[in-house]
């Protein structure tokens, strides 16, 4: 795999950035964090389209819906715990039910707050912000699709919901793939097993698949950010050809991606799933590794738990 | 201060008058709604929507339009009877109140004309307001205003006083508040269950300018609307405190928690109506109708009955 | 069907009280809503363990959080619209990360503030609610059970999420069974289709497979009113017997119920499922019976989904 | 007011220069914290545990005790160091910070003998003392008081004003709120970011009794939580207002938003390790050593290690 040596949350600013001078209605709006979420580049290229809101997330999430329906695009910025837990029934009633165009960034989302401890990272984003009406649900696996992403979203009018991460990330694809709605992305062909992740997790799927490789197995990897809408024929399509799955996520399983991926399955095309992530806890105060570490999501945790899925016996 | 003629003084009355007495028509007939908190403010509604929005009822979103915020959307009936009388959706509208495909218990923006923001949470009017008010500022249409209506009881949500804040820092003078201080909140008297004052105290420490009037006085009001909108531009937003009536207008209802939210029986819905008329010096016109059945959601009838007609 | 004549708010209003005469440390919390909610029974006979907080639910949970710390068993009350929107991070960090012994209603849950509207009904606290670390949540399906889940939970130390949904519902057992943490119980035994129901939905079920059996079509009916922890045995059992599954609940199925089964299934036991509830979408502003009707959650509607999922040939 | 010894005076500014100094050590050992706002409130935290509390280190669930909430939690090593100097948790356990079973960047109350109340997320704190508050006085447990130490930046989140109503509203005169008053928020300053002023009118128009202290100066914050407890028993929760200067006690760091959040490099804190123990006089003692790698959580790590141990 290749490595990346810029953040996503740089990756973020500066698109931010791009996409301000191409569309005058793009607004961002801080709720006092725009050093950590890079927003201090719009800031600073574009201070009359920068709105500071202070420390007050309800509020900053109200003003946008009254923005957008002013004619802007707010960007309303805050960490991913912050958006989906300290807001909601604003981004319910003000963005989501009148699917006003606001786009929500969820910044060091899911593990990679590290050392922020449970009040700052995120486990529960995917599963509360897939659960509301009208909203769209992404998690980009790299920079270039992170990048790709928000240029889709400016194209769609509604609400949308996407993790930023704060991690350094390696390049999933080679060559630059743009994001689509819906469309999942097979990195890797394989027959065995099938890994499925969401974020930056798929990463430490394909290097699960290496290690797999090694011991013979054939893990097929497929990447998924696009949460809601997901991508159910890609979900049937590997189903049937491996017949097992394992989902990978830093979040909880509760709800999560894991969750969206059974839904389609028990609809579709019912077999095996191992839901990777962490269940009914919270991500700790640690540096992001050792968060990984502790709560087994490597690529050695992901590998093991695919080959335990792939040893039990077909209970149907 | 500008004068009103008699004759719009009368016209304004007239209004709130038609405002209660077709909400009281709504709420009847769906057999759902909130009589106390939708009479106290049928004269700022009056004002508001007869004398000082800018606003073009065959054009909904005409782009030099202001911009109202009923915060406060449990007293949508009022907001909906305006919308009927100045001609953006039509009067037999109000009776498909709390039906499907028909007017919204609370407010929805995407399917009323005229209605610009949705709501039937509390807290949320304020910050919505002041994104519009940023927005038209920003888009430099100095001359498009923003009114927020709230409720007192709201004002307990912490999410106005960020608002507050936040409009005051950003001196959002575009923006009004108006609170329906009706001195009731849904179970009872504010100053037992949350006290509120010194409440123009708390606005002016959030940076506002503050007015204090009868809220159903029809002079004082529009006063007041035009003294923040010519005679204030300080640069704050402002705050209309108007004192008023929960209930106003029925005597069983004033000042009682018990019609916070509850439908009246058609008889006594007819006599109420009689009572408004008196007050108002009007014809009673025809007798109020109830066409649920209300209640409390009875299951049986889902499980029981095979045949399933929406009515 | 027996039927009840008490709605669910008015025993979950008594048995406050009853409760509030075991435990002296039960206090009952208030944000504006004592009549409709009912709490005004327990406010009358305990002035003073009854505390109103006003139109403030994140304030309220959190005085929940302090009350609890210093030695009180707090039911803060509102609806569940609020309870799951208004103050999560409140919830998540006050309530839930310290496992405080609070207990949550949700009253007027999912369809039942009917006319109240999008604003008032809650689709998504299911959802919202299991993604919570050490959340329990419940959805009694009637008044015996909600009285027993109530002194069920009262035996238990930690954060307990409830619905309380506005209705006078069907007596759903003759006999009165308790509720038990993780424990479904099967109303209705069948061979050809699982109908699983949670809170209210499970007599649309029962109704539902009447019609069925008239058919020849024979459902088994399972209520699950403990959806987490959830019993995943009996879901597995009825699974293996019938391989078809259809789940009811008025919420959405985007992580709610329906995907809380799902993830089961597809762990254990892979067979196909149709969720029945909302999509992407809200309840409307109607009476209730308009709203089910309408959102097609009726037992006609159950029986036709499954009949489809019957007659749909098997994919594997 | 009650005179402070000069024994006592340098005794609780002797503590203040420990939680600076341990405080830093922490940062600087796991890579991870915020000076800025942990220097501003040094004093404070003192004077709370060496004078005013009742607290029983060797039984921190003493159930006579007072209780202290840290509402603004990422400033929680100045709060651990206070309880490792108060002896309810070891010295040593202030190199775990932000380790995987060791002490939280926040604050965990299930996980730190002594932490009353878990944190990270502002805005929070005052509800949770208020319930405190609220308990204590139902089970007529009258000595025993609540203390809250709140950030000014914090004061923008609307539920600090619905728990300052609540409390006004409720009368709990056993609540005391401090404002650590260090005039700036995470990026900037407050006044240009989200303007407070006129902060102590906002808090009497809540209902609170106010009292304006120099923030650094132990004297004047000793007299303020004496004359809170024994003097203004007045059915009013009170509020201090602590006037501060955020970072202080090092040149760099004071007024800075930048060192509102950020590690210092190892030179860089044995730097601010001197400057510390010139102004107070002090042997530098050891120096200051750094155990992590920091920086951006690079995947790289975590992918193309194969051996994973746990540090
Ligand atoms: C967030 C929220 N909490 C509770 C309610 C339920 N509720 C509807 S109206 C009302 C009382 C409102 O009182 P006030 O703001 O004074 O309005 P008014 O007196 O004008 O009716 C309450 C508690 C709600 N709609 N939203
Ligand atoms: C709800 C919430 N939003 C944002 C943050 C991120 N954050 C941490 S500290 C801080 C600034 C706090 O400023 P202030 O309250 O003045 O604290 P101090 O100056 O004492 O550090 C921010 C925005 C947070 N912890 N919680
Ligand atoms: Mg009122
Ligand atoms: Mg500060």
């Amino acid at each position: 795999m290749k490595f990346d040596n810029e953040s996503m949350r740089e990756v973020f600013g500066k698109t931010l950035v791009e996409l301000g001078e191409k569309h005058d209605a793009l607004i961002v709006m801080d709720a006092d964090l725009n050093t950590s979420t890079r927003t201090v580049l719009f800031k600073k290229r574009f201070p009359d389209r920068f709105v500071q809101c202070g420390i007050a997330e309800g509020n900053m999430f109200g003003v946008a819906g009254g923005l957008s329906y002013a004619g802007f695009v707010p960007f309303p910025v805050t960490f991913a715990a912050f958006a989906s837990r300290k807001a909601l029934d604003v981004i319910f009633m003000n963005i989501c039910c009148p699917k006003l165009n606001v786009k929500i960034p969820g910044c060091y989302a899911g593990v990679t707050a590290g050392e922020g401890g449970p009040s700052h990272n995120s486990a529960e984003d995917i599963a509360i912000m897939r659960s509301l009406p009208h909203m769209r649900v992404i998690d980009p696996g790299d920079n270039n699709e992170l990048r790709s992403a928000m240029n889709e979203m400016m194209a769609y009018d509604g609400p949308v919901y996407f993790r930023v991460p704060k991690v350094i990330p390696p390049l999933l694809m080679e060559e630059m793939q743009a994001f689509r709605w819906a469309k999942g992305i097979v990195i890797r062909e394989g027959t065995d097993v099938s890994l499925i992740g969401t974020g930056i997790m798929t990463s430490i799927c394909v290097k699960a698949a290496e290690f797999l490789e090694a011991e013979g197995i054939h893990a097929e990897v497929i990447h998924m950010p696009s949460i809601k809408p997901i991508d159910e024929d890609l979900i049937v399509k590997t189903a049937k050809k491996t017949g097992r799955i394992v989902t990978v996520e830093n979040g909880s399983v509760y709800g999560g991606f894991g969750s969206a991926v059974a839904e389609v399955l028990v609809e579709k095309y019912p077999v095996k799933l191992d839901a990777v992530g962490i269940k009914d806890s919270t991500f700790g105060s640690a540096p992001i590794r050792d968060l990984l570490i502790h709560h087994k999501l490597t690529p050695k945790d992901v590998a093991e738990r695919a080959k335990n899925i792939l040893h039990a016996k077909n209970v149907q | 201060m500008k004068h009103l003629t008699k004759k719009k003084i009368d016209e304004l009355n007239d209004m709130a008058y038609q405002i209660r007495r077709m909400s009281l028509d709504m709420i009847t007939y769906s057999q759902w709604g909130h009589i106390g908190g939708t009479f106290s403010q049928a004269e700022i509604l009056a004002c508001l929507y007869d004398h000082v929005l800018r606003i073009a009822p065959d054009n909904p979103q005409w782009e030099d339009r202001d911009c109202f915020v009923l915060s406060k959307a449990h007293a949508s009936p009022a907001l909906y009877a305006a919308l009927a009388l100045k001609g953006f959706i039509d009067y037999d509208d109000i009776y498909t109140y709390c039906r499907i495909g028909g007017l919204e218990g609370h407010l929805d923006m995407l399917e009323t004309p005229g209605v610009e923001c949705s709501g039937g949470s509390l807290g949320l009017g304020l910050s919505y307001s002041a994104g519009v008010a940023y927005g038209l500022r920003l888009k430099e249409a100095f001359h498009r205003r923003v009114y927020c209506l709230l409720g007192d009881g709201e004002l307990c949500e912490g999410q106005i006083w960020e608002a507050a804040m936040f409009a005051g820092h950003h001196k959002l003078d575009n923006l009004t508040a108006v609170v329906d201080y009706n001195k009731l909140m849904a179970k009872g008297f504010i100053n037992e269950l949350m006290a509120l004052e010194p409440l123009a105290d708390k606005w002016k420490a959030f940076g506002w300018n503050v007015i204090e009037v009868d809220g159903h006085d029809v002079e004082e009001l529009c006063n007041a609307f035009h003294k923040v909108k010519y005679l204030e531009s300080t640069g704050k937003p402002a705050c209309i405190i108007a004192h008023t009536v929960k209930g106003r207008g029925v005597e069983e209802c004033e000042f009682n928690y018990k019609w916070h939210t509850h439908a009246p029986s058609v008889v006594k819905a007819n006599a109420f109506l009689h009572e408004l008329s008196c007050t108002y010096d009007k014809a009673k016109g025809n007798d109020l109708k109830s066409a649920a059945n209300g209640g409390e959601g009875d299951l049986n009838y889902i499980i029981e009955e095979h045949e399933y007609e929406v009515r």
